[in-house]
């Protein structure tokens, strides 16, 4: 785009964040935001922000939307805590976001939507725009969009209400010529989707986000701009990519590696849909996919899957691990390769389906009838979800046993850059199958890793029965006491071998000192990024966040023994933490936060130096 | 299971398909005799043994899997459709048999039922109709009759039961068929027709359990009742019955009415005519009303319709997508959406 | 929710069952004015407001109970029945009014749809049918035709979809009916109907999903389509429908045919005559069958039959060993079976 | 009877035995011995022991059947470790139990069994009864007890497979005789059982029972006999119970303190069937029971019926508990009362249906989505499930909770005496409903217990809607990050709350020394034999046998700080100890056996002294 005379100041990082109604298409500008400062070599993290309803009444307080991101020239690792800027639609999403814009941050305002009916709808007995306050404390842009975005398609043949529908990359193009973002990556985007089927709604929209920019060139607004220059990335192709996402191509690049036909069985649930959505569209690839009844119905599909020599998958969230839980007893029983994603959800019951929450660590563990251990998995970005993804695949070949890949909202919808992995050099993943010569007894085992091997139908000679009854060794019913001891303790030994596979843990900082962070999963962001402040401030902090939770790491207990204390943040009530206590008789402090939301970088850094 | 016979036995006699274990159902159990008849049927199908796979509830006819020398799993309570149809669309190639109770595939599993029917996956599905929970010693069952005295139900059921028929209908069931556990021939027939049939097939089994629910089916297969109260169904043949076949059932408007045929009575005519292939549910429904003691009980192919199979189905999507995009390269896939180069 | 308003207002008006809160579905959605007809039915009930319990699983229809000012159970996806069974059977004098959607109802809750119809207990069901997933943001449902593309299926649906009517019957229900979303007045109707009906209610309601199903039944009921595809059932009138009134369904063997009346065509008394009282299956399976784009569609009461209530029969049951035991007394039932006393 | 003119030799304490084939009428004849003991004023505890088939093959070891009772003078707590006497119906019975019998233990065998054929099925080689080494270790006594019994059926008209059948009697008679136990109960039992119905059944097998006790009388055998005394008992009314038939009068019980109508529902499983059975045979108590569909719908209904101001209750074991999970989660986050019985079996899956374990604790803890405690109760022997079940209900109402009852199939088919309380004395059981003139506000708390009150379906003014979406204090559906933190905190605060209403945990001996032995349940009379007969021997050893095993009794953490070393012996892998040590951090030592089977005596002993 031309230069602007503006002068630039230079920003490490940023944080804005888009609101406005279900219906106004936060989500899709805050995307095009992603992919343009992607695009302008930023690093980057996002936070989309939904209600659970599909449209709430236009105005209201819960129809709100939003989309967070952080675009920053140096490593960045989550959506950023408090937005520096905020683009409000309408007063109800002024309402609800206005209170975390960082004092002085810059607040864009559609006029047009701060109506009567609408300042009624959000609670507000006077136009707050008119409220002193608001120019004082912040660097406020009132800008009538609506009229701008009619005025920009006034030759457009296009609806009234049609046209109004472009008002959100209006205030995109704004945001572009403030933060000198790229519009082409958001020219291809729209011209690919409605360039073929719909080309004037295309052109409306483009014609709307330029408008946005040159709205910020030529008006008289006396408005700062700022630039983030490029982050200084690793050389390598990259790509823009959030946890389901990285998920999918994980669960394909792991069966692919395996040399297994996969079949996945899902039943739609937020935050999970978006994988059998997602592995849906992959059919080339010999997937098959099958939308099941219910998620009962989607593991027994992929366990009989499994049974028959494919790799079965499934993935669901919260309320739906309940409803797998009595197969999953019998995948563990019967030691069936499998892999069940769990995208955790605020909870408990249906909760708070589209907020995030780690509750689900000890369903994982302990949700169903008797001893039965089963590894579990947590990935701790939204890129790594392909990395577990593909480790979940191995161990579930390798000891044919089910494992739990246990991800979360946060992740599932955020979205990193990801540096992509030049996929003819990961190694093979093998099967653990029976091999033609080998005598087959069901349950004989590895001396090592204490896994069984697996023959499927079709095999001639090894024809055998697994079913939920304890058996004996050759795969007899059982009812026997010494037997039955043996079995149960072998099956939980076999879980713990895992922990042998695994690479040593990585330690963020010195390997001993005062206080150790112990995470696991999707608060890698929060708790690297503090730790890592704290420790350039000459702090004596480390932290750990554990991807391997069942087995846990086997050199954890000699670091958790090097620090003087452990802190363990939690999106729940101290999950982890009764596990480290229960295991390792350590005292541990616990920071939970149950908000439906990611911890903060400063709210982490805060608790650290209480502990200091 | 040793390592020696690595080709499957051929030609398969009987013997292949009985597993050194014992069998553990009481002594009298019908569910002996059903064992019996697809241990004969197997051997006749042209399936290779490891082909097959035998996928089960739980419940005493649940058991059914670790009496047969096949692949097998013995899965968890109402859930064997879900797992059959996993095993069926992972390798289309397998012979898939699921065997069922009264409690099983209609009280916990129904839904399951349903949808595995409705799906038309090439399985066949045998459900073991004793009216009564056997495992668990002897509750009533959705198919139990109303005023049932069971241990759960001492002054009798009050729930309306559940024609198996009638369900398999509103499941839209592609094939439906009955047998019963006192006719080993008819097994075997029906068995076979069963596997013949492309897409999902249903077949109630009149099962007795002799513990608790003794000869519940005696009134209709027991050895004075047969031959008036049995109606076998032959496709083409019109609906007669009786021991001298001079019964038959006729259409009144909508009702089924059973005629008297010769002389002073009905002409064979008249009758309805059995025709498996009939695609309007009205005729499989009027079957499925024919009920004990109003009429005579139906055996047979009920109901026999080409529909597309879902794991063909399934495949031809796959092929279909790599017709048009080329088998996956995943390389190229992550790429994809839009990407950008760090030199 | 204040103390002063101890005693339910009468009469009572649709104001008296809006809430407080909002509503949050989509602008444009079906469900409005199916929350709209149930406001406007139930104060026409002569029940009092604190007496309605409205239950429901979880999907956009399944937000109803929010939305009624009664008590209400927003509960889990699918297990609606079996709360609201539990409800009626705790207390018969409830009215019992089930909230749910194709996928609530058809896809995880088929089971509790299937048993609650069975066992007849005085509640009355409503599916809200928008053939897809509303709540999840729309993979397809079990009514969604073959061939549907939705996010799950981008390539189309390959499941045989589930008939709810035919699903009902195969579960023996007591009271089916179907109305629409676009007509107020058919379903204040049919609500009236269905509350009127002792014994469980089941009712179909099409119901258009503006965001991710829009119109899937405007060639039913859209205002051009609607007078030649609409047939109204009567009790007692034949099955007529047509803009000019001058169509009709016959009977042809167990086939259902069009006819055109008049002149050249055929008389009325050649038609069906409507009979919601006709127990056998045969005749509300054909009904069933009457699906568009080959038959018009039937809307109305399609069957209304007495079975004994389930609540009714389980209180009999109690009344009856209280006629016979006399009511428990714990202290002797615990002496009961032998006993011996130290000193 | 007549006295004989052996000499009876005086015992403290017998366990016996019988064995045989599950059609030979084991389970009867053992319920037989164990009314006639209790009749004869001995304190007695029993463990049957039955294969999950209902009628494996005749012969077979799996289709053995047992039946252990221990009866004494002195307090038994237990069926006993090692049989001093064992009945062996057939090889298959000797087989499987011979093993377990005690050195010079009376061995009682059916010699007409010990066929060519039933040989070859329990797998000898030869007959045992001709190995000398039988008669040298054991008091061994050969009767051929069919034959006997066909002879003294000689003059019935009864057809020989029937006569057969009453050779169980025959065995039982001669043990009755062995033992000095009165005929009389039993006789009182054939009558009223088939007196009336089939009454020359009753006489044939009456006709036997006293032919086999007249065999000891009239025979050569030197066989010694044995007198129990009448143990030294309160005085009351005493009848013999088992778990769940307690359970049953306990629910009754509780209902009828709180003036509360039940309504039951269940769906059959083993061991918990006999629970529905038995609630299903009161009708003419008013209480309604519904055989439901599954066990996802049994809770549903018993929901629904909270919800409508009944007491809703359900019963299972572990694979219906994985059914139940999502509905726990609805029923807590909605704040109704609910009673959850889990009779645990032995697990994982469907496990060993008919054997013993305590394998659902975690499940019972953490079995559904996030966090979301449920207060969990552990009856101690088959009679405390009547108490048990009266503090389920209690606390369901006071707390509008649900609570899961934590039995076992140990308790549940296990009998012992029990002295009947009197059910006037009971107190009341409040409900917290809210009154006339209270203002309404759904999650409004209680200050002290943080209870919230219930109004139902019927009471006019309180119209209102409940959910499994996160609500706030009025009701609302509400996505608000602090509310949802807020009443996390708050629904696992009022369980912890319950602790304060339990009384003072009872230490079993000294309340300090050096080892405390902790468990929970059914290990109640195990552990305390085992403690009281050291404790007799003066080593210093206590105990505490937990009941309420969430929340954990708030003196609990002082007890055990007054202890050198915690044993915590359980039927698991060591899932209280998990949370012991893990909310304590207080070192703990497990005791854990997998075996289907409960802890003898002699085992815990052991254990206790190796740390000791
Ligand atoms: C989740 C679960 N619930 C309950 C049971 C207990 N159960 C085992 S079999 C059975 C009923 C079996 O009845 P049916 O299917 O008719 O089989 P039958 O024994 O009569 O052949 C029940 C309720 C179980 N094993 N699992
Ligand atoms: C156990 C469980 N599985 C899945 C979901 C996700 N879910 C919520 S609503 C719904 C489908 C709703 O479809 P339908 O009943 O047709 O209702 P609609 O939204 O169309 O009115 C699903 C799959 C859930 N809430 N709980
Ligand atoms: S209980 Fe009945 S169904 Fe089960 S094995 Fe015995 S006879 Fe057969
Ligand atoms: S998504 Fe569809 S069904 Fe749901 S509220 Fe919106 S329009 Fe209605
Ligand atoms: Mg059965
Ligand atoms: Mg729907």
């Amino acid at each position: 785009m031309t230069t602007s005379s503006t002068q630039f100041e230079e920003k490490e990082a940023i944080v804005i964040r888009f609101a406005g109604d279900s219906g106004d298409g936060m989500q899709t500008v805050g995307e095009q935001f992603t992919d343009s400062s992607a695009f302008a070599g930023n690093d980057l993290a996002t936070l989309p922000d939904f209600p659970a309803e599909i449209r709430a009444p236009a105005g209201t307080l819960p129809g709100v939307s939003g989309f967070q991101l952080q675009f920053g020239s140096r490593e960045v690792k989550t959506p950023g805590d408090a937005p520096d800027a905020l683009v409000a639609m309408n007063p109800a999403a002024l309402k609800v976001n206005l209170e975390e814009l960082v004092p002085g941050g810059l607040l864009i305002v559609n006029t047009e939507a701060f109506k009567k009916s609408n300042l009624l709808k959000a609670g507000y007995e006077s136009d707050p725009l008119e409220d002193e306050s608001l120019s004082t404390n912040y660097k406020l842009v009132k800008i009538n969009i609506t009229e701008l975005t009619k005025q920009a398609l006034s030759e457009s043949s296009m609806k009234p209400n049609q046209k109004a529908r472009c008002k959100n990359f209006f205030a995109l193009g704004f945001t572009y010529w403030v933060y000198d973002r790229p519009l082409d990556p958001t020219i291809n985007f729209l011209n690919s989707k409605w360039g073929k089927r719909l080309p004037e709604v295309a052109d409306a929209n483009i014609k709307v986000l330029k408008a946005g920019y040159y709205f910020g060139e030529t008006t008289e607004l006396s408005q700062n701009r700022y630039q983030v220059s490029r982050a200084d990335n690793a050389p390598g192709t990259y790509r823009k990519i959030n946890g389901n996402d990285a998920l999918v191509y994980g669960l394909i690049s792991g069966v692919q590696s395996a040399s297994k036909e996969m079949v996945f069985s899902g039943y739609p649930i937020t935050p999970a849909s978006s994988i059998l959505e997602g592995l849906a569209a992959q059919k080339h690839f010999g997937i098959k996919t099958v939308q099941a009844e219910d998620e009962i119905a989607a593991i027994g599909v992929a366990l009989g899957a499994s049974f028959a020599g494919r790799l079965g998958i499934c993935a669901t969230s919260g309320p739906g691990m309940c409803l797998k839980s009595e197969f999953m007893g019998l995948s563990a029983i019967t030691e069936l390769p499998l892999v069940i994603c769990d995208v955790q959800r605020g909870g408990p019951s249906t909760g708070l389906p589209t907020k995030t929450e780690q509750g689900d660590l000890l369903q994982s563990y302990f949700g169903r009838n008797s001893d039965l251990p089963i590894p579990i998995i947590a990935p701790t970005s939204p890129s790594d979800c392909f990395w577990v993804a593909r480790e979940c695949v191995r161990i579930a070949l390798a000891y044919n046993t089910p494992v739990i890949l246990l991800s979360e909202l946060y992740l599932a919808i955020g979205s990193e850059p990801w540096c992509l992995p030049d996929l003819s050099t990961l190694p093979e993943i093998p099967s653990n199958v029976i091999q033609p010569g080998e005598e087959f007894k069901i349950y004989k085992r590895d001396p090592e890793t204490l896994a069984r091997k697996v023959a499927f139908p079709g095999m001639p000679g090894y024809e055998h029965r697994v079913g939920g009854l304890e058996k004996d060794e050759s795969g007899g019913v059982s009812y026997d006491a010494a037997n039955h001891e043996n079995m149960t303790r072998i099956r939980a030994e076999k879980v713990q071998a895992i922990a042998k596979s695994l690479p040593p843990t990585e330690v963020n900082g010195a390997s001993s000192g005062k206080l150790l962070v112990l995470g696991w999963g999707g608060t890698y962001g929060a708790i690297t990024s503090a730790v890592n402040r704290l420790q350039a401030e000459g702090f004596s902090v480390s932290s750990v966040v554990l991807r391997h939770l069942n087995p846990l790491p086997l050199d954890l207990e000699d670091i958790l023994s090097r620090f003087d204390k452990i802190l363990i943040p939690e999106l729940n009530l101290g999950q982890l933490r009764l596990l480290i206590q229960g295991h390792y008789l350590r005292e541990t402090i616990g920071f939970n936060k149950v908000q439906g939301r990611p911890f903060t970088v400063s709210e982490m850094v805060e608790k650290i130096q209480e502990l200091l | 299971m040793s390592t020696e016979t690595l080709e499957s036995p051929q030609p398969l006699t009987k013997k292949d398909f009985v597993p050194p274990n014992e069998v553990r159902w009481c002594p009298g159990c019908g569910d002996y005799a059903i064992l019996n008849s697809i241990q004969k049927t197997f051997p006749e199908l042209g399936v290779p043994r490891e082909k097959f796979v035998v996928v089960s509830g739980i419940g005493c006819s649940s058991r059914f899997p670790y009496y047969m020398q096949t692949y097998g799993f013995h899965t968890i309570h109402g859930r064997a459709p879900t797992l059959a149809t996993g095993v069926k669309v992972a390798n289309p190639d397998l012979s898939v048999w699921m065997i069922t109770g009264d409690g099983d595939g209609l009280s916990i599993g129904g839904n399951h039922l349903l949808h595995v029917l409705r799906r038309n996956p090439n399985i066949n599905i045998l459900l073991f109709n004793n009216r009564v929970y056997g495992l668990t010693k002897g509750q009533y069952s959705p198919t139990s009759d109303v005023g049932m005295k069971t241990k759960s139900t001492p002054m009798g059921s009050i729930d309306h039961p559940v024609n198996p028929i009638q369900f398999a209908i509103g499941a839209e069931a592609s094939f439906i068929a009955r047998t019963v556990d006192t006719d080993p021939k008819h097994m075997v027939e029906t068995f076979k027709a069963a596997h013949a049939h492309k897409g999902v097939s249903f077949v109630e089994i009149l099962q007795n359990c002799v513990i608790y629910n003794k000869d519940v089916w005696e009134d209709v297969y027991g050895r004075d009742a047969r031959a008036e109260q049995i109606l076998y169904l032959a496709d083409g043949q019109p609906l007669i019955y009786g021991k001298d076949k001079d019964k038959g059932i006729r259409l009144n408007n909508l009702d089924p009415e059973i005629v008297t045929l010769g002389e002073s009575g009905a002409s064979e005519g008249e009758l309805l005519q059995h025709n498996p292939k009939e695609a309007n549910s009205l005729y499989t429904t009027l079957l499925s009303q024919l009920v004990h003691p109003q009429f005579p009980t139906p055996v047979g192919v009920f109901r026999a319709l080409e529909r597309p199979v879902y794991e063909d189905s399934l495949q031809a999507q796959i092929d279909a997508a790599q017709e048009s995009k080329g088998q996956g390269d995943l390389q190229t896939s992550l790429v994809g959406g839009g990407s950008w180069v760090v030199e």
